[in-house]
């Protein structure tokens, strides 16, 4: 890829930026997930699989449709599967688990290894494996738990928005897949578009509560969704307002500058107090020190 | 079905009932969201459990299990009560005015002419009456007592919101709600569509669960709409096309049927399958049975068929009863079966009632197996402790397991549940030595014909004279096969165009007369791909071929009223304008007719109308009634308590004895198909093994608490023919319904277990349930039969 | 020139463990630096690959804290807090000056080292807790991801915080000039002592 | 277009490599190579059809290999056709999975062959399986056909043998293995239709 397509990197100063010569010249995408159109059919997670060419192991029956457990270095996408019982109905939800592709990544700042992950001129997220280092700061910082490290490379893995499709103007796999459209693919324009239309229709169908997670917290992301109730996206097993994380931020903007100024004050004041007090020696151990020279002195 | 999948979008209302569309055709299902989103469609969902089709519903109905034809039969009494009914169309294009035979009768569950001895009906009075000229009489008010709309009425009197309810445990108010969105389509601008699968057919009374939708669906003017119709969403991916190969115990290609010792002579049979016309100016298209019946003669015997040998007649074998799957199974069970094809079916884990299966398989001689996955089947008679317990040694039956190529190894054609042909292409090799069926078939048949012509033996006529006159005799090529299918002028070889051409007299050969028109002069018709849609209202005559005669919407004469007006004009497939008919699709009828004699739709039938009352069609009756399960849980009929279930089942020798009451085993169960697997293929195919790794058993939150099951735990369903050990599901999905005053818990069984794949060793759902079926086509009762559950110790 | 009086300061055993923590230290501390500050990635090639900089990473620092704390148990008795400690911090001017005769007398460890013993003590602790819940892909898995990213920020936290210590502690070996060498060779001179560890040097000759 | 896209994407690596080493100097790792490249530049696309339900979605199998006489097909992998009308390109869990199927480990790849009593496969030839499968069939319809029944009409019917057909095969094998079987005289003859 063209390091111009490349807008963020991980591990870079602020002060030497990626490429910034295609921001706001490559449109901004968006995956829409529209909750309200899902069946929980989990053609996008197969198709995930089949197309990033991964293989996770089989699993066994934990109780519920959910297969497998969890997201994983070889599961991508993730169906979930919730019931839940409001307005009097029961409602078998289902989330299209996968990266957010946030606007203002957690894990690309936690990333520490630089050009580890990178975000694209068009908004996609994406890891680079070769230069993973596998230290997990981008599992642990992400909101939304999604990377995973692999226990046989160690390299984190996550979802890259089929960067190689749409790298040739396709559309991710998962999306091409969809059944029932309730998946879509386009610019971030197009879909925040058509999501607010969708909710108008919701809420003519009902739906009072229907609205768009695209949560401000981490600036608005690359997947945005329509929810059935917006007030409740725990329900779906969203979190209700990501944020990246105080531990994350700590770390990376306040310990980091505090530590070097630190590190570099001790180290300025051993060095002062070098060349101010000089060496500390004990004399008599010095070549040639006469004890009877220094008599009046040790009296 | 009648119409296709496109066509899903353009319906007002859609019912998911004995069915689960979303999971077992997902992307037709595609077309209810489409319809939802874009035409503001409501979906309607009945089915015992909530599933991933009543994930989506705007409103979903619990329904008990084998009840439906009741749930139906209201819904009927509710529209006709309350005259939400398309009076045009019922009038003119149904039989409603038709006058039944006075000695027609309904009593107590029972229809006219039950003989108890037989478990039979004389069906003589389920007739109309005939004038002088042998057409039926009609009273176009309907005001006639013995007219079939005041039979019906009469008929569906008993099925009020409570007494339904108490049968099906539907709650009223869920009902009423259902009720009222399926009546809001019988204006003439709103239609519904019923989607439908093996959950009906799955049943002892399979066939009319269909036949009463239908019944709503013509009463509410349907059929033949755009968005409407009978759809029957088929199960594998050319269910279609091997009904439409005629491989069934009875029947031969193209729907003609497979002669009976009742018809000695081709004359006979001719004259058995060609009807007359119930009604003056008939199209009656069954009339040209004999061109079909002749034609596919030829194609089967070649040159060997002659007018002098009644073009090879007697080389067709003749039924004396139905040899279906269940039957032919007994048969095999009592050791009466030296020999089995099996073709790619896996079916020691499909058939029910496994146990006895697995007896039957080992009675055989010798089993063949054709597959291209490694089935259980085939490897019936090794032991595995638990899923398949066999005594090896014992077994004496020799058997061949043969590789075959998948669909991506072959080229050819399927038909789809919209009966479009589809042609594929070849992507690569089979793996190792595998063959095509076709190619596996002749092998047998060349030495068959070798064995035959070096020996001699009994009757080696019929297999030096059927026609294998393909280039390569061991291997035809799915061209000269298809273009076989399509017919073709056996002087001049050309091909014919459609079956319109196709001769009684041997002058034309045609393997199946639907399929006439899709490789005609103009080359492969299959293969087209252009998706246009200039109508934009989802009919793409330039895509692939769609039989009969590339029509995309079945019955479409039923869309316009007698004079040829679109009932709605939004939805206009054809319509009679500046006095010649217009439209979208290949019309239904002859075109050069006027509006006034075309108006019978329905033209396969000698009176043109659609049934309300089925004639003598169906065993169970000419109306629907609902009976029981055979394994039900109330153990009665809350209607008729004299007859439980259907009088006219079909038992087997011994079967009684395997039928569970509910005092021994309390719970109903049904058994389902999920969205990420395909009965036991996808056991195979390890993207799928991961998405669902094991099978389970469903059961709502009440009984699990009552029986001391907690989500995950393994669990012992046993029926009366068997147990299998599974792992529990417990959810809100499935909830405890009220019938006939007492609580009925449903449990459910996904199909998918296979011990031999790469899913999680897992029992098969068959070895629980019975094979006891339809009478009308024997097709197991696999959604409704009674079991026990216990927590297992592990 | 007459030979000095040597007196024992460090144990073999001792200082084996300590130049052990020096070594691996010193890859410990580099490769972490690399993760820290992503500039610096270059120091992980200390390892080969900023890959094997990240698989050694935690090996090198359990290598370091386990004889660190072996050794921070063997010189506990020498850390023990005392009444006088709190007079050498008042005096903390004359030591850093070199006012010797200001300077209350202390024995082997002077109250400044018993800080940093502690240090070490709880940075070693926290770093093995920290480190072992953010060790991927082995163990942090097992916790919830915003614990994790706490034991980061903690981690990071400690080895910034040790790093200042052992600055502190590298510059003091090398301006109290004598202690490296009695690091190296276990012995101290007995004038060194005496000007340093008074008390221990009185210790010594009292029981001479 | 393809060779113009994929001469694109050389460049682009070249130029992300070319420009790497002059920013770090040295350096000799293959820098920016962040996306992965896209998988079907050049592969065979072959149109299909699902073997599953009876949707009939419209398949697209991609599969390696130039077809120059030295190389073998093998798909590897199947995505939806976008110009099918019913599925535009969709597929569900079970379709968006076939090339597991088409490569399951447990495809059958010879004949084989189980002994009366034996607890093993055996594998033989064609012409072998041939050969064994049309002397047993022949001996029993030799054996057991029906020529006419008990009121003398010719029946001509062999009820000893029978068949279980596939609703998954194609029409044209459907239409081979309905004249194969009549023409022995089968009548026990069912499809998985009806299940």
């Amino acid at each position: 890829m063209a390091t111009q397509d490349i807008i963020r990197r991980s591990g870079t100063s602020d002060v030497t930026p990626a490429a910034q010569a295609r921001v706001g010249g490559v449109k901004q995408v968006a995956k829409l997930f529209d909750a309200t159109k899902c069946n929980g059919c989990k053609a996008c997670q197969v198709a995930c699989s089949e197309w990033n060419d991964l293989r996770e192991e089989v699993g066994s029956f934990q109780g519920t449709y959910q297969n497998p457990a969890s997201l994983s270095p070889e599961c991508w996408t993730l169906m979930k599967y919730n019931e839940v019982e409001a307005d009097g109905k029961l409602h078998w939800q289902f989330t299209h688990s996968a990266c957010m592709h946030c606007a203002d990544p957690g894990c690309l700042k936690a990333c520490s290894t630089a050009g580890a992950i990178v975000q694209h001129a068009n908004g996609t997220v994406d890891f680079d494996s070769d230069k993973c280092i596998g230290c997990g700061y981008c599992a642990s910082a992400c909101p939304f738990d999604i990377p995973k490290i692999s226990p046989v490379d160690n390299k984190a893995y996550k979802c890259t928005l089929c960067s190689d499709r749409t790298a040739v103007g396709l559309e991710p796999s998962c999306v091409k897949t969809c059944t029932t459209g309730a998946l879509r693919f386009g610019t971030r324009e197009d879909m925040l578009f058509y999501a607010e239309k969708r909710v108008a229709e919701l809420k003519d169908r009902g739906f009072t509560n229907a609205g768009i997670y695209n949560p401000a917290g981490v600036g608005g992301t690359g997947m945005v969704m329509i929810l059935r109730d917006i007030n409740d996206p725990e329900s779906y097993d969203m979190p209700k307002d990501p944020q990246i994380k105080v531990s994350t931020e700590l770390w990376q903007d306040v310990l980091k500058p505090l530590g070097t100024a630190g590190i570099l004050a001790t180290a300025g004041v051993a060095l002062l107090h070098r060349i101010t007090v000089g060496r500390n020696i004990v004399e008599e151990d010095q070549p040639g020190y006469r004890a009877e020279d220094h008599e009046e002195d040790n009296q | 079905m009648t119409n296709h999948w496109i066509d899903i979008k353009n319906s007002n209302v859609v019912i998911i009932m004995g069915g689960n569309a979303a999971e077992a055709h997902p992307v037709g299902f595609g077309w209810v969201t489409e319809a939802m989103q874009h035409n503001n469609a409501k979906l309607v969902v009945v089915d015992p459990r909530f599933n991933r089709s009543a994930s989506l519903a705007d409103h979903y109905a619990p329904i008990r299990s084998g009840t439906d034809i009741a749930f139906l039969l209201g819904v009927i009494r509710y529209l006709t009560t309350t005259d939400q009914v398309n009076f045009d169309y019922v009038k003119a294009y149904t039989n409603a005015s038709y006058l039944v035979r006075d000695d027609f009768d309904f009593h107590d569950g029972l229809f006219s002419g039950f003989d108890e001895e037989k478990g039979d009906y004389n069906k003589e009075s389920w007739f109309y009456q005939l004038d002088d000229d042998g057409y039926a009489k009609v009273d176009e008010t309907l005001e006639h007592p013995r007219c079939v709309w005041n039979l019906l009425k009469q008929h569906v009197e008993r099925y009020d919101f409570e007494t339904v309810s108490n049968i099906t445990g539907t709650p009223v108010a869920d009902y009423k709600v259902v009720c009222e969105m399926i009546a809001s389509t019988h204006t003439k601008d709103r239609v519904a569509t019923f989607m439908y699968a093996l959950g009906w057919t799955h049943h002892s009374k399979g066939a009319q669960n269909i036949r009463t939708m239908a019944m709503v669906q013509l009463i509410l003017g349907n059929i033949g709409q755009l968005g409407g119709g009978v759809n029957a969403l088929r199960g594998h991916a050319n269910v279609q096309g091997a009904t439409d190969m005629g491989l069934l115990a009875q029947s031969l290609p193209g729907y003609v049927k497979l002669p009976s010792d009742k018809e000695p002579t081709l004359a006979d049979h001719l004259a058995a399958h060609t009807p007359k016309p119930l009604r003056p100016g008939q199209t009656n298209y069954w009339q040209n049975y004999p061109k079909f019946y002749v034609s596919l003669l030829k194609a089967f015997w070649g040159d060997n068929a002659t007018p002098e040998n009644d073009f090879g007649y007697d080389w067709m074998p003749k039924w004396d009863q139905m040899y279906d799957f269940g039957k032919y199974l007994d048969m095999m069970y009592r050791g009466q079966i030296n020999g089995c094809i099996v073709q790619g079916v896996n079916a020691i884990n499909s058939m029910p009632n496994r146990n006895k299966n697995l007896k039957a398989l080992s009675q055989l001689k010798y089993l063949v197996v054709l597959d291209n996955l490694s089935s259980e089947t085939a490897t019936f008679w090794q032991n595995e402790p638990g899923y398949n317990e066999v005594d090896t040694a014992s077994i004496q039956t020799e058997v061949f397991r043969l590789p075959t190529t998948c669909f991506a190894e072959e080229e050819g054609s399927i038909v789809n549940s919209g009966r479009w042909m589809q042609w594929h292409y070849k992507g690569a090799n089979a793996p190792g030595e595998a063959m095509a069926d076709s190619e596996i078939v002749s092998g047998i048949l060349m030495e068959l014909k070798k064995l035959y012509a070096e020996e001699g033996g009994r009757l080696p006529e019929p297999v030096k004279a059927v026609n294998w006159e393909y280039t390569d005799k061991h291997n035809p090529s799915s061209i000269e096969l298809t273009k076989e299918l399509n017919g073709y002028d056996v002087n001049t070889g050309r091909q014919v165009s459609s079956f319109a051409e196709l001769k009684a007299d041997g002058s034309t050969a045609c393997g199946c007369w639907l399929y006439a028109g899709s490789w005609t002069e103009q080359g492969n018709q299959m293969d087209r791909r252009d998706n246009h849609d200039p109508s934009g209202k989802g009919i793409t005559p330039g895509w692939a071929f769609a039989w009969p005669v590339n029509r995309r919407v079945l019955y479409n004469r039923a869309s316009c009223d007698v004079n040829g007006k679109p009932w709605d004009p939004n939805r206009t497939i054809v319509e009679w304008k500046d006095g010649k008919w217009e439209g979208i699709d290949v019309p239904d009828f002859n075109a050069k007719l006027n509006p006034q004699d075309s108006a019978h739709p329905f033209i396969m039938q000698p009176e043109g109308v659609g049934r309300l009352f089925a004639l003598k069609l169906l065993k169970e009756g000419p109306f629907p009634e609902h009976y029981e399960p055979v394994e039900s849980p109330i153990g009665t009929n809350p209607l008729h308590p004299k007859v439980v279930h259907s009088p006219v089942l079909r038992w087997f020798e011994g079967v009684k004895d395997t039928i569970g009451t509910k005092e021994e085993f309390p719970y109903a169960c049904t058994t389902y198909s999920l969205t990420e697997h395909f009965n036991f293929w996808t056991t195979h195919c390890r993207l799928a093994a991961i998405s669902m790794p094991e099978t389970f058993v469903e059961m709502n939150e009440t009984l699990a608490a009552e029986k001391g099951i907690k989500n995950g735990d393994l669990v012992k369903v046993s029926s009366k023919r068997g147990h299998i050990f599974t792992k529990a599901l417990v959810t809100k999905r499935l909830r405890p319904l009220n019938v006939n005053g007492q609580v009925v818990h449903t449990l459910g069984i996904p199909r998918h277990g296979s011990h031999n794949a790469l899913t999680k060793k897992a029992y098969t759902c068959n070895v629980l349930t019975t094979e006891m079926g339809d009478a009308n086509t024997g097709v197991p009762e696999y959604k409704a039969f009674l079991v026990n559950v216990e927590k297992a110790e592990v | 020139m007459k030979k000095q009086k040597m007196i024992v300061r460090h144990k073999l055993f001792d200082r084996i463990c300590h130049w052990f923590i020096v070594a691996v230290g010193l890859v410990t501390f580099l490769t972490g630096f690399s993760f820290f500050y992503p500039s610096f990635q270059w120091l992980g090639a200390i390892s080969g690959t900023p890959q094997l900089a990240r698989f050694v990473h935690p090996i090198a620092g359990l290598m370091m804290c386990l004889p660190l704390l072996l050794m921070l148990v063997r010189y506990y008795s020498h850390n023990k807090w005392e009444k006088t400690d709190i007079a050498w911090f008042k005096s903390i001017k004359a030591v850093m000056f070199e006012d010797e005769e200001n300077i209350p007398p202390v024995g082997h460890y002077n109250p400044g080292q018993k800080i940093l013993f502690r240090a070490f003590v709880v940075f070693a602790i926290a770093l093995i807790v920290t480190g072992i819940m953010m060790w991927q892909p082995y163990f942090a898995p097992y916790f919830e991801s915003d614990a994790v990213s706490w034991a980061i920020l903690i981690h990071a936290l400690c080895a910034v915080g040790m790093l200042v210590f052992v600055i502190v502690h590298f510059w003091m070996a090398t301006w109290v000039e004598g202690s490296i060498t009695g690091m190296l060779y276990g012995k101290v001179s007995l004038a060194w002592a005496r000007k340093h560890h008074p008390l221990m040097a009185k210790e010594h000759e009292d029981k001479e | 277009m393809t060779l113009n896209r994929r001469q694109f994407f050389k460049l682009c690596a070249a130029g992300a490599a070319t420009s790497a080493i002059s920013a770090l100097g040295l350096m000799s790792e293959k820098a920016y190579a962040a996306v992965r490249e896209f998988k079907l530049l050049r592969a065979k696309e072959t149109r299909n059809n699902c073997p599953y339900c009876s949707v009939g979605c419209g398949l697209l199998m991609y599969s390696q290999g130039s077809g120059g006489k030295n190389s073998e097909h093998a798909i590897f992998h199947i995505e939806g056709d976008a110009d099918h009308p019913v599925n535009r390109g969709a597929l569900c869990p079970k379709g968006a999975g076939l090339v597991d199927y088409v490569n399951s480990p447990h495809r059958l790849e010879y004949p084989e062959y189980r002994a009366p009593g034996s607890n093993k496969w055996q594998r033989i030839s064609w012409e072998e399986a041939f050969a064994r499968i049309g002397r047993l069939m022949k001996d029993d319809r030799d054996a057991n056909l029906i020529e006419k029944n008990a009121d003398g009409v010719t029946v001509n019917r062999w009820l000893t043998t029978g068949m279980m057909t596939s609703s998954g095969m194609s029409n044209e094998s459907g239409i081979a293995t309905q004249k194969f079987a009549r023409s022995l005289g089968l009548v026990a003859i069912d499809t998985i239709a009806r299940n």
